[in-house]
């Protein structure tokens, strides 16, 4: 089978979807020439009409984005770092998610939000390195971070098919990941479903994005020692409780490793909810970025404020005890 | 040309619906069949009307927290735009949006926003929609004097500018921001911050309702031929409070003889004296019933069932988990 | 004792702090008229110099005021509405909190940010109602939300001493709550520390903001039934986890009321860490808004998707079963 | 004058400086050394050394991802801002803040932001503090083109304008924001958007460092004497990347032949012959070891120990809960 990668997949499905539907259209800095890999050779076969290079005004194509879409449009929006999701925070969460219910439903605003390199790129420091997943999934934002390359293809798909506003995180952590992939499969990922990347009998752990690979790591690691069912929810916001329910119904063991910030992260919410809904044999933990952290520049720094795989193995050894 | 406001006759009655509309809002504020409070229009009638009047019906516009005057300007049903603010079922919204987001799609309203200069961009993508399509749309959107201080709304006048965009940018320059007077909140002007992105801008009379409209039909013109956006800075003057609400704490930005000299040029008498004493009467009586029959089936409309709060949240049809989960 | 009410406590704190500090100003709109209340009076004592009412332009105040705090000044910044928080989170999430740690700690930031009035204002709808302290929590900008004239008094003070970025939250449905004070033992609350209104035996009620004055109608409504601790953490952001310690260790019961939305919010932080730092014996339950709530208009739609006293009453006899 | 700038030879020596400096920067970056790469600055040293030479000791400026030419031109010690560069302990933000942050604020550098168009409004703000202050400080905020369309930055003009702070906004037009060329994105000019917001706003040869100098002199002293803020758009050009991982895909936004009629105009060669050959071959080897012992120093340093990745987070000492509670 052929081998695609992470990066190549997000492209080809953005490409699919132009070809697919005409309405689709992508807004975006850089995106003529692809720096971002993201739209690669999309200007050329599509036009200025459909894939448009836009100023330094964030906020302002954003919401651009969202009135297109009132008009019928189905714009893709690729921002080049994680942090202009501060930015136009405004734009998305108080405006592009509001005015469907705002309107009684006489609207809706099928846009689609792309961040290419999530999280940490190593070594860019503090305003390049955010994985804001957890703010989306509080406001309510459909919100999908996939691991692989066929995730990736089929959520960015569903993304941009979905009629609500979608933010599709791609980590840095993941853009390098390879597949075998048979292409005539390809598809669209229902947002909001889970996918149990390896079944275990004796503790979920949840990872999400590249830490699903860590997470596989993992699990080979304690092979024979401890039975890991690795669960990625895939998406943030709707979460797959009923597929987590299944799972930890079995293990009866939670570890949830989270990219986030810890407080009101992910990560908090998967405990919450198990601990609210489910039962557990032992109490659960969570492997996440710390309390409020800024990345610092320092490879050795930057390292050692996100989840890894040594905090996830003890974690793990812990809820096993 | 939106439906009705063809004739001179006709711009008087929709800014009398308008100052009607507004006068029994403040009324239902008071007896707490609006709850929230408005911010009225009353005094800045002519700019809405004016503008719309240079619109075609299927032409777009966006609106603001004040509000009202647009949505009823561009050919909204009256009585299921008082059932928004009465929040009912019947209303435009569905009860959902109330005062400031009250907005009718099927007459060309893409939403009203709360959210001073937020819906300019919303505009601009609007208009960039409609030049994609050739659909020769063009999109008006609205904003006060506060609004040309917002980043967001300079950016969209930027991208309007670069991409010759067929947006009508019309400022209602009405003095204050709130209490902030127009000349402490901006450095510059109006038309001048239109014209450094490119942007032809003017300045009129905003309590002139043909004066308004003509320089928004030579704006429309330009856009529709592709010759890109217009700014229109409308002076103008809201007679009452920033908000209902305002009377709770003793203001005093403006003072008694200035708010009485701008009567002086109410935009109903103004536009009044071109029609017959007898037309106006007759339109008034008219407007007064339409309104009492708005008043009617508003107030005789359900509210909404509280199990039905978070309808309309997605449109997929995405149901959100409660609050409390059993 | 003199009755204070919570508006009055928080311009009596501002006041007292312009007057003790040469470096604190003000910033916000309408705030020489005073139209939120926090600041009225202010200007005539005070001056231009220290209360400045700006333009609409929420973006460039709150960073002016971080680089106003960069020279060594103490800036309040007053926000009308909640929102206003969505439109400048790239300039306090990004910008403020961050500058600390990037540059090494050779600067800091101490501004304060208020916003008298958050959550519903009951028939404000979907822009003007919202409740994002959790967004704060999540990012590790220092948070608070009193709940009584005292605290709002000591608590705004404590933020505008403190050296790091501060939001504090003003809930509208605690701003009509008058008490009991004694001028003269007014002072700074520290932040981070929680606070028990009430003790209780049999169940910790996590409550905050005007949420807490429904906690302790519900122990005042089921006393004799069940015993109920109310437990104001008063800080979203540092959590005082070794009180809650303290009182979970006690009740071994909790109940979290939260007005945020549900998904990763401040209740389902507080849940998280219960259960895996402390013992429980019962499964804990939460009542907030629910997922990525947009609150509709009308009245009785406003208050369905807020929590409630119904609701909580209902949570505490569930854990209590 | 920031000390160092007073002759013609301590403008050429400081540009050599950087120059030699980011030279230095590539080497590492290719080596491992540096992570993450750097924006470089060559080609446009004369913007922040006129500048820089403008202003005084205990003036301020602030600065961007393309910030190191800012940082040396203030007078930061390169060992440390190369050390910084490296992640090393000693470096000027002890590693935490690497090539997009590297400042120093005992010589007056607020912070260098890697989000465009940031820093303006903390510029401005540092301006009002200084004018209430009556400190006679002036602060200089460095940007490119593409900030120039930021929302946050027209709105930090308008504050700037409206209250007359002592602000120089310094544009540093290279021509693109990334591959964006100034034209398509920017409508309208640089010193247009500055006139609409009342700001005197001047184009100067962004090469010439002397000429950059003398706009921004006459800027600092409008400020310094209370008469307001002021913008100077420098026309630049960079000769190299946008940033050092630019090579990784092949891009075409520019051609050889441009970047060939730019280098002609070389702000080092220029000021180049305002200095005897002798000179300037002295300054050139001086460079040359001051920037060899830098990088010995650099890369001698410790690097920080992991335990402290959260040093500084919270100035109050607030230590935050890790990421992993036992
Ligand atoms: C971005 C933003 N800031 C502040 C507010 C609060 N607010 C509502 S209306 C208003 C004044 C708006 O002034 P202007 O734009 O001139 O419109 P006008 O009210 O005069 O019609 C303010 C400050 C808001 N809704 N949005
Ligand atoms: C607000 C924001 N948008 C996008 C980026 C990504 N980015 C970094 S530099 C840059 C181009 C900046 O162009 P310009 O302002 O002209 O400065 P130059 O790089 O040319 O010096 C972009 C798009 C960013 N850092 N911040
Ligand atoms: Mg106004
Ligand atoms: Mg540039």
């Amino acid at each position: 089978m052929p081998r695609l990668s992470y990066t190549k997949a997000l492209n080809r499905a953005l490409g699919d979807e132009l070809e697919r539907d005409p309405a689709v259209c992508v807004f975006g800095e850089d995106i003529g020439a692809g720096i971002a890999q993201l739209t690669l050779g999309l200007l050329s076969r599509f036009g200025h009409d459909r894939v448009v290079d836009t100023p330094l005004s964030e906020q302002a194509f954003t919401s651009m984005a969202t009135g297109a879409a009132l008009c019928g449009l189905r714009p893709v929006i690729e921002f080049q770092i994680p942090s202009l999701l501060f930015l136009t925070f405004e734009q998305i969460a108080n405006q592009a998610h509001k005015m469907s219910l705002m309107t009684g439903g006489q609207v809706h605003v099928p846009v689609t939000y792309v961040v290419p390199g999530s999280g940490s790129r190593e070594g860019w420091a503090g305003q390049h390195s955010d994985h804001p997943y957890s703010l989306f999934a509080h406001v309510g934002v459909k919100t999908v971070v996939p691991a692989t390359p066929s995730d990736a293809y089929g959520l960015l798909v569903s993304a941009i098919r979905d009629e609500d506003p979608v933010v599709v995180f791609a980590p840095a952590g993941a853009m390098n990941v390879r597949d075998d992939v048979d292409f005539a499969a390809l598809g669209p990922v229902p947002i909001g479903q889970a996918r149990v990347h390896r079944a275990g009998d004796d503790v979920t752990v949840v990872a999400l994005g590249h830490l699903v690979h860590d997470a596989l790591a993992v699990a080979d690691e304690l092979d024979g020692e401890i039975s890991v069912e690795v669960f990625d929810p895939r998406s943030v916001y709707p979460f797959d409780w009923e597929a987590l329910a299944g799972s930890v119904g079995k293990t009866g063991r939670l570890v949830v490793i989270d990219d986030s910030n810890r407080s009101c992260g992910l990560g908090a919410e998967v405990i919450a909810t198990v601990c609210e809904e489910m039962t557990l044999t032992a109490p659960p933990k969570r492997v996440t970025r710390p309390d409020g952290a800024v990345l610092p520049f320092a490879l050795e720094l930057d390292r050692a404020v996100q989840p890894g795989r040594d905090q996830l193995i003890a974690a793990v050894r812990t809820v096993m005890k | 040309m939106t439906e009705g406001l063809h004739t001179p006759a006709g711009l008087y009655r929709r800014m009398r619906l308008i100052r009607g509309f507004e006068e029994m809002a403040l009324r239902l504020v008071k007896s707490g069949d609006i709850v929230g409070g408005t911010h009225p229009y009353i005094g800045e009638e002519a700019v809405a009307v004016g503008v719309c009047a240079a619109l075609a019906d299927d032409d777009l516009i966006t609106s603001t927290h004040r509000g009202h005057g647009h949505v009823l300007a561009k050919g909204s049903d009256p009585a299921r735009m008082l059932a928004e603010l009465a929040g009912r079922e019947t209303g435009l919204n569905h009860g959902r949006g109330g005062s400031m987001h009250a907005a009718d799609v099927s007459v060309g309203i893409l939403g009203a926003n709360a959210i001073v200069g937020a819906a300019a961009p919303i505009a601009v993508g609007a208009a960039w929609a409609a030049r994609r399509s050739a659909s020769g749309k063009v999109v008006a959107t609205f904003f006060g004097d506060g609004g040309l201080n917002q980043g967001v709304l300079l950016e969209a006048l930027n991208l309007a500018g670069l991409w010759q965009l067929p947006v009508l940018f019309i400022c209602e320059n009405n003095g204050y921001a709130t209490t902030m007077p127009t000349r402490t909140g901006v450095a510059g002007t109006a038309v001048g911050r239109a014209e450094a992105f490119g942007i032809p801008a003017s300045t009129v009379d905003g309590m002139d309702v043909e004066e308004v409209r003509d320089a928004a039909a030579v704006a429309a013109a330009l856009a529709r031929r592709g010759g890109g956006p217009s700014l229109i800075e409308c002076m103008t003057y809201r007679f009452g409070p920033h908000h209902t609400m305002e009377h709770r704490i003793k203001l005093s930005y403006r003072t008694q003889e200035e708010i009485d000299e701008w009567r002086t040029r109410d935009p109903l008498d103004i536009q009044g004296r071109r029609i017959s004493p007898d037309v106006r009467d007759q339109l008034d009586a008219e407007i007064g019933e339409l309104l009492a029959e708005a008043e009617r089936f508003a107030l005789a409309s359900p509210h909404p069932d509280p199990a039905g709060a978070l309808d309309y949240l997605y449109a997929s049809g995405l149901v959100p988990r409660g609050g409390v989960v059993a």
